[in-house]
């Protein structure tokens, strides 16, 4: 194709071998190597970048806990004095956008990127480069909006941004220009994203996975990439208007003009409400991977949670205006919705009744990682059940906006996801570094976290019926809301050294396992049932030795265990017998590249243009065509970066399956045969 | 297991549980899968078919926000009646109907083997494709002699914001197709890769789309 | 292989009984030799895709559709009254719009995975836009 | 060390910057005091600051042979910075021994030409329009910097097809879009001035005429494989060369009847402005 997809030793005339000229500008030859910094700014292997993902949720999640904290220092008190009511504006916005977007939405993108290949048992993403592509995208997108801090002032309108008051008339700092671009960008990283791993669990199973033989994570992944899929052009779009708006006077949201300020809530919405289920759906196939395997009890109801995943899924679509109802949409719209929303709580309590059912009679082993899943399915409950309140169009009229919902999407979005995602991150721990995190400390931290989750939200559910607006950043003594709102306070303090144990606990663990107090763990430390503990612990860079066939659901756990006729559960083999141990030779890994990351820091440049000069627009334009054009002429693999005899390539570049495209060992490990190794 | 099997295991010793209930797929499945996807669809062609359903969204959203705009418009504005040129956005819709039909020969040009056919259908392809940007443009000069800017009124904004989308998806696209020129002309892409050039015409088909309907619903329905 | 349960119509319900038909068909033309895959399955969509002339057919009625529509544009034909014009209209976008995928597109001849997940987008397109200018009264 | 073309480069900024001294003085002020008998020291100083302290006589010739300096000056030391046809520097540096000691000679280059041009655009911007002063400055950039990746690769190997490879591989990321979206705007613009050139009623059947053409053309020549290359690119230059040529005939005409004149170029502005943005 082009030249760097040909053999890259350069002839010279006389016929003598010539020095590799990649080294005189390194910038277009592969990057190579397997350990350093550049190993991980290069790669394009799914697991690194699901860790990636994870670290950069971390981050951006303490650093949306210090605007928690400062929001509850302001409202401690009566007459809080903490921030201005300027600045208190931007820490709550922050604090929201910077939730939603850079922390439980990368955390799903952590989940998928490091479980969704694994549990298909495929070999990587389909689009390796793509996939780093993406995390760059979220990276620089979440770092240009949290510049805006020190570039005038943060966004300043809300998490939703509601036009026209982040207009230019009442939002008159560049925040909202930051927020209309920044989640630009970091759109394009979910789109992009979704994309690949629907590519990925379409085409890239391994034989036997059918559809329903997949675990319900990956179900619930793959969900949630079509409602990514399919809601992030809508808020494109919505924010495309704001940013016309703002930057070249158009009059999508200029009331003067004729606008109607409800065009901004039905568009973001449209795109908001599925975006709720984008947070939970993961935390709920997390559950469902957590909760069956610490109840020592198969799933009750794949069927059930599956379908309740995609009617939810598909139901999404059509409940966007319950956040709506006090805007005056309209008595029948009102009435419908109501109506919808209240049917989408259906399929949510099946999945409720099933890990219920699931735990009911199990032999349950109340590990960390089972604690945080209970916890989170408790917890969402609450939320879910305050929610059926919003769905009652009179008793919304009385919540909304008031603290009530505040309560409401904290017990489902903390409640639920993040607490969901902590239970994903004790249990797939020792899948991802080798060793497992102190149980001791985790269950510290998960009392600790539920209690203080449940003095900050809990009190919200009576300051907000009590009437205590949301976004006030102050409020009078004789109110009636100083002492829940103490408790709010303290309460939030406590969750922040909850979070602070489970970093202090990742710190240690992973002290005493460099020194070799910790024990490293074999491929499967639960006794888990998904094919990603089919492999060593930590998974090795070629995911599995030999291809898996699969001939039923859970076949990992099926091939360990053995139902006999009078259903007694018998060990047919132990866990290391039946996984692989990682030690594969030869296999055709796709190459990293610098292209990704060089690409999406073109976007953020483009950005600033557009707030400061056109100029800097202008540059990263050309990064960004510059970066597309190297990265459509790279070679998808570097002929030369891995020394393996067997090259493929010729076969798969040919067949149409593409540049993308990942090499399978030529041998498959078909039921229980270990043996049938070869390559 | 059979004796191909044994030959081909690695030496690494691994103890045999029992004896494979199907074991005998192996040869089938290596062949398959090498390369082979578990749908038999390749991955671009999935990517670009779920990027276009994405895109519906996009424009779908686009289209409601200039039809909802337009309706808001105050009484007395300039509006679409004052400026709009039925007859010249005609050819523009034609030029770009006919732009897919020689896209679709340079494409079946290229997967019979004749690079000579796909140069030529795709050369003209760009050619009518800058000619309707031409158009697009020469459309918003005569617009904003009219007295309709961007920043005019609301059916302005949204105007100009629908078509600009557009317009920018169809020069994409031209680029795009001059690279796939380029591509051809250097020598690195043949008939073994048509795929590239059904994906690049996929996108240009579906912006073909997009412009029926803005043509039909913008332009055409009464005002 | 694998049993794949019927799977009701949804969002994300993909294509199920498309999995593994094609695998054989793959593995055939990967069989016959490596490097030649490619051409093999060109082949194959060159056997199955129309002929040029066929294609010229479409425009011309693509030509035509588009020409019906202008002439509305006459006053002539303004005396049918708003409603028919909607109608008329409407049905030759969507036909125009159905040529250009079926044929342009080869949705008519390709993966029924494809067209599924085009029609989903536009579906739910229409879907929450509609409801959204219905909500907005758009239509009195 | 220092190699042929630079002493070459050197020795004729040198002389340009004398004779633009010399210009500069000589065409001065015939008027002032002690002209030409023991020269004043305002003229001096004029011409030594380029005008910044005191007067310079001509301005056309004295900027032109000042420009004509300072390229010389700095192609002189690019050249001594890239060792540009110096094989001995080469193979003093090179880290490998297999080095060939000679190297293949250079390819034919455009670049020198293009850089004339472009600082001719330079100094006829600085005297006529920013415009053409800035675009003159923008396409010095682009051949600085091509020039800069040639030279790299022409040393690179002793294998001028190697070494092509190698430019190219670097440089097809940015030129291939560039490239491409100039060729549009050249297509985009030349057409639509042309299209706002004529009546509105014209503007209908010239684009459908156009269209129609460029469906008979690429029809022809699809069903006559016997038309060579040559005629076919011949073709694609005339139409190219037409447009462009018309656009311009177009522009300086000015739009016609339809659409009051005058505020284009503020709505280009705009147009850019959208485009950027999405």
């Amino acid at each position: 194709m082009t030249t760097t997809s040909e053999p890259q030793q350069l002839q010279l005339t006389a016929g003598d071998q010539m020095v590799r000229p990649s080294s005189s500008l390194g910038m277009l030859a592969r990057p190579r190597g397997d350990t350093g910094w550049r190993s991980w700014l290069f790669t394009v292997d799914h697991k690194r970048i699901g860790i990636l993902y994870g670290a950069a949720a971390l981050i951006f999640l303490v650093v949306g806990g210090v605007e928690a904290l400062l929001i509850r220092l302001q409202l401690a008190a009566p007459g809080g004095r903490v921030l201005s009511e300027d600045a208190y504006n931007q820490v709550f916005t922050m604090h929201g956008v910077t939730m939603v977007f850079l922390v439980i939405m990368p955390l799903a993108a952590a989940f998928s990127n490091f479980l969704l290949p694994l549990q298909i048992g495929a070999r990587d993403v389909a689009f390796p480069r793509l996939n780093a592509f993406s995390f760059w995208c979220f990276l620089f997108g979440g770092i240009f909006l949290n510049t805006s801090w020190m570039l005038g002032g943060a966004p300043d309108g809300g998490w939703f941004g509601y036009a026209p008051n982040s207009g230019l008339v009442f939002s008159p700092s560049h925040g909202m220009d930051f927020y209309a671009l920044g989640l630009q960008i970091t759109g394009i990283a979910s789109l992009v994203s979704a994309i690949n791993l629907i590519v990925t669990v379409l085409n890239m199973r391994t034989k036997g996975m059918s559809l329903w033989r997949m675990p319900v994570l990956s179900w619930m992944l793959l969900i949630v990439q079509f409602l990514l899929l399919f809601a992030i052009p809508v808020i494109t779009v919505a924010l495309f208007l704001l940013m016309f708006d703002r930057l070249f006077g158009a009059n999508f949201f200029n009331v003067a003009a004729g606008a109607d300020p409800l065009l901004w809530q039905h568009l973001f919405w449209i795109f908001g409400h599925p975006e709720v289920y984008i947070l939970i759906l993961p935390a709920f196939g997390i559950m469902s991977e957590v909760i069956p395997t610490f109840s020592r009890k198969p799933l009750f109801g794949y069927p059930f949670m599956v379908f309740s995943g995609i009617a939810i899924g598909f139901m999404g679509w059509g409940v966007w205006a319950h956040h709506m109802f006090t805007s005056g949409v309209g008595p029948i719209s009102v009435a419908a919705f109501s109506l919808s929303t209240m049917f989408i709580a259906v399929p949510t309590g099946v999945k409720i009744l099933n890990w219920l059912a699931t735990m009911w009679g199990g032999r349950l082993q109340f590990t960390t990682a089972m604690l945080f899943s209970i916890g989170a399915v408790a917890m969402f409950t609450i939320g879910g059940l305050s929610g059926v309140t919003h769905a009652i169009a009179p008793a919304d009229t009385q919540q909304t906006d008031t603290f009530y919902i505040v309560a409401h999407f904290h017990y489902v979005i903390f409640g639920g996801s993040l607490l969901g995602m902590l239970s994903g991150f004790y249990f797939w721990w020792p899948k991802a570094f080798g060793y497992k995190l102190n149980e001791r400390w985790g269950k510290a931290s998960f009392w600790v976290l539920m209690l203080g989750f449940n003095l900050t939200f809990g009190p919200m559910h009576i300051l907000g019926l009590q009437g205590m607006s949301r976004r006030i950043q102050s409020y009078s003594a004789d109110a009636g809301f100083s002492f829940w709102n103490a408790m709010a306070t303290v309460g939030a303090f406590v969750t922040a050294i909850g979070f602070l144990i489970f970093i202090m606990n990742i710190y240690r663990s992973r002290k005493a396992y460099r020194s070799g107090l910790l024990k490293p763990v074999g491929p499967d430390p639960w006794d888990a049932r998904a094919l990603e503990w089919m492999t060593a612990s930590p998974v090795p860079e070629h995911n599995f030795d030999r291809e898996i066939v699969v001939s039923r659901q859970d076949e990992f756990w099926h091939r360990k265990w053995e139902i006999k006729d009078d259903g007694k559960v018998v060990r047919r083999a132990r866990a290391e017998d039946v996984a692989h141990d990682g030690s594969a030779k030869g296999i055709h890994l796709p190459s990293p590249s610098y292209w990704p990351i060089i690409l999406a820091l073109g976007l953020p440049l483009l950005a600033y243009g557009l707030i400061f000069n056109i100029w800097i627009s202008i540059i990263g334009g050309l990064v960004v065509l510059g970066a597309i054009y190297g990265w459509v002429l790279e070679s998808p693999d570097d002929p030369e970066a891995h020394d393996h005899e067997e090259h493929h390539s010729d076969a798969v570049s040919g067949n149409g399956s593409g540049p993308a495209d990942v090499h399978l060992p030529a041998v498959a490990d078909s039921g229980a045969d270990p043996a049938a190794k070869a390559l | 297991m059979t004796e191909t099997d044994t030959a081909l295991a690695d030496p690494a010793p691994e103890v045999a549980q029992e004896q494979a209930p199907q074991g005998h797929a192996e040869e089938a499945v290596a062949v398959q899968e090498v390369g082979g996807t578990t749908t038999g669809i390749s991955h671009n062609k999935l990517m670009m078919w779920l990027f276009l359903g994405s895109e519906c969204l996009l424009f779908g959203a686009l289209i409601s926000t200039y039809m909802f705009a337009k309706s808001r418009l105050p009484e007395g504005e300039i509006g679409p009646l004052d400026v709009f040129d039925i007859p010249f956005t005609s050819v523009s819709s034609f030029v770009l109907l006919m732009s897919s039909l020689t896209m679709v020969l340079a494409l079946s040009a290229m997967n019979r083997g004749n690079e000579r056919g796909f140069r030529i259908w795709i050369t003209a392809t760009s050619l009518l494709g800058g000619t309707f940007v031409a158009g697009q443009v020469y459309e918003f000069t005569v617009f904003y002699n009219h007295g309709l800017g961007y920043t005019t009124n609301i059916f302005g904004s949204a105007f100009y914001t629908l078509t600009g989308f557009h317009g920018v998806h169809v020069s994409i696209g031209i680029v795009m197709l001059m690279s796939l020129l380029m591509m051809n002309l250097r020598g690195s892409l043949g008939p073994d890769r048509a795929e590239r050039v059904e994906l690049i015409g996929l996108y240009w088909h579906f912006v073909d789309i997009v412009w029926i309907l803005i043509f039909t619903i913008i332009y055409l329905f009464p005002q | 292989m694998s049993q794949i349960s019927p799977v009701a119509e949804d969002s994300a319900a993909l294509a199920a009984e498309e999995i593994d038909v094609k695998p054989a068909e793959a593995a055939a033309a990967d069989s016959a030799a490596d490097g030649t895959s490619a051409a093999a399955s060109a082949a194959d969509d060159h056997d199955k895709h129309p002929s040029d002339w066929q294609y010229v057919k479409i425009a011309i009625i693509l030509g035509v559709l588009t020409a019906v529509e202008v002439f509305t544009y006459f006053e002539s034909v303004h005396r049918l009254g708003d409603a028919a014009l909607f109608a008329l209209l409407t049905v030759l976008m969507v036909l125009k719009f159905v040529y250009v995928a079926a044929w342009f597109m080869h949705l008519k001849f390709d993966s029924v995975l494809f067209k599924r997940i085009f029609m989903t987008g536009i579906a739910l397109a229409l879907g929450v836009y509609l409801i959204m200018l219905t909500a907005f009264s758009f239509w009195t | 060390m220092l190699t042929p073309g630079f002493k070459l480069f050197f020795g004729l900024g040198l002389l340009a910057a004398a004779a633009a001294v010399v210009y500069g003085v000589a065409t001065g002020d015939p008027s002032a005091p002690d002209y030409l008998g023991v020269i004043d020291r305002s003229s001096w100083r004029g011409v030594f600051s380029l005008g910044w302290r005191g007067g310079v006589g001509e301005h056309t010739g004295y900027v032109i042979l000042s420009f004509v300096a300072l390229t010389a000056c700095g192609l002189a030391c690019l050249l001594v910075a890239f060792r540009d046809a110096d094989p001995k520097s080469v193979g003093e540096l090179a880290p490998d021994a297999r080095i060939p000691p000679t190297q293949a000679s250079p390819r034919h280059s455009y670049w020198p030409v293009i850089g004339a041009f472009s600082v001719a655009l330079v100094v006829i911007g600085l005297v006529t329009h920013a415009a053409i002063f800035s675009s003159g400055l923008i396409l010095l950039g682009v051949v600085i910097f091509e020039w800069m990746v040639s030279a790299w690769a022409d040393r690179s190997t002793g294998d001028p097809a190697a070494n092509r490879k190698l430019r190219n591989r670097v440089m097809h990321p940015i030129e291939v879009p560039v490239l491409g979206a100039a060729g549009i705007a050249v297509l985009v613009l030349g057409g639509s001035r042309v299209l706002l050139a004529v009546s509105e009623f014209s503007a209908v059947w010239l684009a459908a005429g156009v269209a129609t053409l460029i469906l008979v053309v690429a029809a022809l020549f699809a069903a006559r494989p016997k038309i060579g290359k040559s005629a076919v690119a011949g073709v694609l230059a005339l139409g190219a060369a037409a447009v462009v040529a018309a656009g311009i005939v177009a522009a300086a005409a000015g739009p016609a009847s339809h659409g009051e004149p005058g505020s284009e170029g503020d709505h280009s502005a705009e147009e850019v402005h959208v485009e950027v943005a999405e």
